[in-house]
């Protein structure tokens, strides 16, 4: 079993869910986060006051697949999710020990 | 506005009873009451005063009222409702768009605004009676008066209107207009579109009801649905097509980001709109209740036709378009509110919340323009059906006089009100057309790409709407 | 509201002057003013004309104003209270509620509700004297009266009460019921508790004041607190305890999703009372001026009891805390905002702060009924004291007359109120309890668990309040 | 407020008017009117009658109207405003200050406040005519006047006034001061600065435009220059200097929360100020009328010109801007308003959009002390500018009579503009520092670290803003 | 030190929280996901436009214990966030090399 | 490759980056949490309920860094981030198996 997080940008969210879907992939959770990294930020301003603001809103994703499948995925991610631009993220991939599915309690390749 | 000098039946006794007392009141005056005759006045002169139009506090109060429910339609009204129905990077872009355009077209309004729209009665284009505030302000510690009210009044009232009908434009190119254009394309708007029409309609120009230069075009517009509703509405559809849609429609979800605010937004034009169309009557009078009433019904019974058409055809009636129905009720029943009884408010509401659900879905889907948060589905569709409408319900009950109005009790006004449509249909399409095209070529109407994707907010007023964190 | 036609002092003398001038007016009219003349009246006319109801402008620009406040208190006012108060999952549920209310309300108030409320005079239940607005709406230019103001305005001032009282009752079954037995309901509840009640208390019915049908019935109620408050209050008890808790209360936290809507909503309903009691005068007149400071009074002194209470008992003023004691305060008031003196609000105010706090903290705990947001233990507990209170401190300094009224200067009014009020109390716990014993056996009462956990806003409306991503 | 009693000019000839009438008719009256005389009273008496000041109902109708939009000015206008601008943590806290002082002031205004401002006309202070609303309540069914409203009204108004001045205070020690404090400090505040001050300006006292006991202090503030602005935005700046600036101001970041509230709340104090300046015509005339124009032009040129400042000096305007531009522009018009002319109105606006731009941007920034919610910004510095613009731009074709006011037309008011200026500057930073310092020595004017860091939310009220989990 | 990933419903949130109490877990960070699986999302309709909505709110938990106390926790885990209805969600383990505590640098077993 | 999460106080994250910046780290992912531990939570009064919250609001920052820095990483958080007090957080350290830049595909090493 694989975990594979992907930070990406907001308005990919729609295209990797497309391609990932298209992959087989049928299961992951997205979470709102602000990122840090080459990307330049932004200044605010407001009355006297400016602000710089270097956490960039991105979204997070974490896919759990069994570990064939890992690279697929990677690469599909890799593909829709990227625009050229400094800010199209990062992806981390790591080993898992053990996955549960709650409704079943069946483990590791059927849970998913 | 003036064809609403017609004031309900009581007033007339009332006015000749006053001229009466005035002059009778004058001898017995000069007999008796010694203490009272410091200032010796002779009983023509009197009856002189008497003719002199004479400040109606009551009527005063309702209209310095009005005005500022009228404001308040625009924002937080309008601000709050449209505002909910964008994505959350473009909330400060729309609210920023309804704040400037009150400022800015206020200013404007002081300087010539009013004086283009209602200095003197020409066919075409009011004059400069009352440029910089001229003949408006007081003078020697006495204001002007228009009718029972000072004309200061009569002023802010009209300039709450010239707000409001850009600032309602404003949905139909959200979360995708270059700010710096909307404000030069709503000076010009303002100027070429709105002072225009507004002198035609409601100060003895063509379209004013009873002209003598082109009397088939005389509309019966009680409170904007000509100046207002057309104009704004049908506007905006132009712009819709010229600023071609939003990046990403289709393919990326955008719903509203904060429904709550579209609703109580709703809540507050719904409450504001009293102002709008019972503040024409110009006055407190018997005719302001009606129209008050047409009001209150239109909307209520357009809130529950939108809501019907979604519980039959889609299983729930939702919120969104509850509000949607009742801001359809409020347009359509504008033009007709102080001219049809407020029982047909029901009807018309109903209509208008029927066509513009239609407008807004079957209609909108088939045509695929980005009208983004429907002003043509709501203000154009239910603004014409609401002209129309008005040609059909009208009465002599309300508008007084003998003569048969509306088609229903077998007058010809709808004759008219189809006339005057179709002419403000076409000064909208075409002045809206060459203005976008001119700024097109010149300064953009468009955002950058990348400022889209970022949001108005931070691309266009370097602000983010909520910092939650 | 006809007890309260008794108007300050002043306006009699003025009267009575008015119509001595109009007859005398004409004499000297008649003879000197010959410009005047085209309309020849005698005097006799004239002083027929002297007795009909004249539309005072100030009057009716106030009640005007007084009804745009009463609608803009159910929403944005209350459905922003509201909503603020329920978990995210639910709060467009709310707002739909009162959206829906104020529009479905409008539309049965304009068929028969107004008919069936103030039609007539019978003891029981008006007649069909209004049904579809006839009777009440401009005929030949001219609007029928009601006192100083367009019967138009009047049934519009009312009818806004028709849309609060029900709406005030969704907060005892908020977030658990279904939202079309909801749409039923509230049908049924206005047209067999509201217009009834309505018509007992202020159109002569068995509980008016001074009636002849029952006269120990005959209560103060100046702004509805028995019509108001009470009914909704006690309906709302017999609510909370037939559709049972919310899944999970006790083992579930379930704190106000956005108390500053809450604290919002709290100020507008503050504001918009000024409507709802002062408007009760049908009038700008002394009286309005007194009820609007004595309401202002007591949602001051509400406020600041339960800030107290609160600031004793648990070491902090919390700000639902304050604006819950503010609500109190302005329910209280009610019944004797046109009745007690200013300076006997506060100590009302001071009461309902205190009791309110009791009723929704111990009184609430002990019973363990789900009345989600303290319909019973604002408008029910608040409301019976506003009726009690009435009696003990309405004065005929306010009321005018010379007899005594409240207990305080030894009148004797305390006991119709007590009357009053228990009839009331049993004619919303029958009623109630009936029509939602019906609706649960045929439609039901409860939206489903699983459309419970997934909220109301996605299984009633599908849409989602907020979507922040 | 005294010094408007001059009213328009039309009144005058009105008000003789209708004492011969009054006087001739009653000649009539008794010879003809057989059927009206079951009241016989003499010429005399009824010329009496004429003297005595009678409830003019349109008058009344817009000071009810204008006090419920000064209320709704605190909350949720002030509210929201400034609630947006703190951080999230803080919101509720914010909030809290506004509604508990609505309470607060209002229930000391109806003991012993509104007797200290305007009971009597001694030079100091008021005296005990009004205490415990003695002289101001009805008696015998009839209210006593004041000028053409009751006195309960002027009582009304006024007090809406004295809860809106310290809640302006409020956000200069936004996010850091305790709470118990807080209620201390402006129980003090009212009593010792705003109840003095407010007797000088406006009944009769040293600031009194007129009076004879320092001629060269007598002031023309319209509707709260000195009394509501500068006292205010002068005593905020003491507070800040004297609490110290946030925790960790600089080098965390402190942007607002919510600039949608902000925004929203800025449009609803635009609406209100129109209940705050017009209103102070104290009646609906062409003065109100006037002042209604020329704040709502000056509104819209200060939004106008700080967002030019901002466009110019940083490249893009922001909301915040235009919003805060509007209430400098607001602030700055206020003691003008009823005495000069609207398109004055606009330069005024102007200059105080660009001036309190200045200094909450480099003002601020040099001198570095943390005025979190720029109150010394905004209402120091506008209302400074706009007493002594007034002094500029005040005409007697907006004042009456026949005597040069304004600069511009060769008057010399402007003198005793910078006087009373001075006096109320002096008065209200002698009087706070003083309060401070001795609240300070005792029961500590700031919540401890820890609670600052927790938010004042959760610290002071026990309660979160936003739970939207 | 292995840590453990959970997917919940929200409101099984205090059911979870109490069972993990008595099993002695004295720590854990909750965050606020959004899950795409086998459980359909929903419709929302706005005007005109239908969105399906198939990002289902979701808590994630996320609780570090001791290798030995793994498996108890996931029980208790699987049991007490269960309803046997499509969604209850997952759970993820997998190993920590090290854990801090920052209030006082201590280090694995110590730092929870 | 070690991805470093750390729970730490909203107020700390200024000082946390700067120190971070400091160190030479070039990016992180910050999200917001709530956490549940020694830490004791705070009760809340709503009319007649009070409610004991134990979730208290923190945020994580994960940073991925290379193996031989993640060491002097993990020292900065703990001094940036300590204020003595409990409630200041835990730092949880993993083994990446694989990192990649969406924008460039670059693995590894050159992803971070
Ligand atoms: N070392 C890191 N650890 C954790 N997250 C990172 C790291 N570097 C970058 N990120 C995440 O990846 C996002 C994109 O990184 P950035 O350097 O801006 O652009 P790019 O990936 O195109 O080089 C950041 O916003 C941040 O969320
Ligand atoms: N492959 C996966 N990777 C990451 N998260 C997953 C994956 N599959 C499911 N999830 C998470 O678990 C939640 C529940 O999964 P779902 O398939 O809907 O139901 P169940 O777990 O009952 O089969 C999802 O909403 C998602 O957050
Ligand atoms: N076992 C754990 N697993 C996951 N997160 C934890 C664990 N223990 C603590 N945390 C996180 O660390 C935060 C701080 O822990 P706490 O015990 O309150 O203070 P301290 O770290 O100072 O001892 C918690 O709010 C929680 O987010």
């Amino acid at each position: 079993m694989k975990k594979i997080e992907a930070i990406i940008r907001h308005f990919k969210l729609e295209d990797v869910k497309s391609a990932l879907d298209e992959q087989g992939v049928r299961g992951m959770t997205v979470t709102e986060v602000r990122g840090f990294g080459r990307q330049k930020g932004h200044t605010e301003m407001y009355r006297g006051t400016e602000y710089t603001v270097d956490l960039v809103p991105k979204l997070k994703l974490e896919i759990v697949v069994a570990e064939s499948a890992a690279q697929g995925v990677i690469d599909t991610l890799v593909q829709a999710a990227r625009t050229g631009q400094v800010g199209d993220g990062k992806i981390f991939v790591s080993d898992l020990t053990q996955t549960v599915r709650i409704r079943t309690g069946e483990v590791d390749g059927d849970a998913i | 506005m003036r064809e609403q000098k017609v004031r309900d039946g009581w007033r007339l006794p009332a006015r000749l009873l006053a001229a009466a007392l005035t002059a009778s009141a004058w001898f017995g005056a000069a007999a008796a009451a010694g203490a009272e005759s410091e200032t010796p006045q002779s009983a023509a002169l009197a009856a002189a005063e008497a003719d002199r139009p004479v400040l109606d506090s009551g009527d005063h109060a309702w209209i310095l009222t009005s005005s500022a429910l009228v404001l308040m339609m625009t924002a937080p009204g309008l601000a709050m409702f449209y505002s909910g129905l964008v994505r959350k990077k473009n909330v400060l872009g729309v609210i920023m768009q309804c704040i400037f355009l009150m400022a800015m077209m206020t200013v404007i309004w002081a300087l010539y605004g009013y004086s283009l729209a209602f200095g003197g009665s020409g066919p075409w284009i009011g004059n400069g009676e009352f440029l910089l505030m001229r003949n408006v302000q007081m003078s020697g510690g006495a204001a002007p008066m228009e009718g029972s009210i000072p004309r200061l009044t009569h002023m802010l009232f009209q300039g709450m209107f010239f707000i409001i009908t850009p600032a309602l434009i404003v949905g139909a190119f959200a979360e995708r207009m270059k700010f710096s254009t909307m404000v030069v394309f709503m000076i010009l708007w303002g100027t070429f579109v709105y002072c225009p029409l507004c002198h035609w309609v409601w100060d003895g120009g063509i379209l004013f009801d009873g002209n003598e230069y082109f009397p088939i075009g005389g509309a019966l517009d009680f409170a904007g649905g000509t100046v207002v509703h057309i104009s704004s509405g049908i506007s905006a559809l132009v712009c819709a097509l010229l600023i071609g849609p939003r990046l990403g429609l289709g393919s990326q979800p955008m719903p509203p980001h904060n429904l709550t605010y579209t609703a109580l937004g709703a809540a507050m034009l719904w409450v504001g709109w009293f102002g709008f169309n019972a503040g024409s009557a110009l006055g407190a009078s018997g005719l302001a209740a009606s129209a008050f009433a047409a009001t209150h019904f239109a909307a209520a019974s357009g809130g529950l036709a939108w809501s019907a058409c979604e519980w039959l055809l889609r299983g729930r009636p939702s919120l969104l378009g509850a509000c949607s129905g009742v801001v359809a009720g409020l347009v359509c029943i504008t033009p007709g509110s102080g001219l049809v009884q407020p029982i047909s408010g029901i009807f018309i509401g109903l209509a208008a919340g029927a066509a513009c659900f239609f407008a807004c879905t079957t209609l909108k889907a088939r045509f695929r323009y980005d009208d983004a948060l429907d002003v043509f589905g709501v203000h154009g569709v239910g603004g014409t059906l609401g002209a129309l409408l008005t040609g059909v319900f009208a009465t002599r009950h309300v508008k007084g006089g003998s003569a048969a109005v509306g088609l229903l009790e077998g007058g010809s006004a709808w004759i008219n009100q189809i006339v005057a449509t179709a002419i403000t249909w076409g000064l909208a399409i075409v002045v809206t057309f060459v203005l976008l095209r001119i700024l097109d070529a010149t300064i953009g109407l468009r955002v950058s790409q990348q400022e889209e994707i970022q949001g108005l907010d931070l691309s266009q007023h370097g602000e983010e709407g909520y910092i939650f964190i």
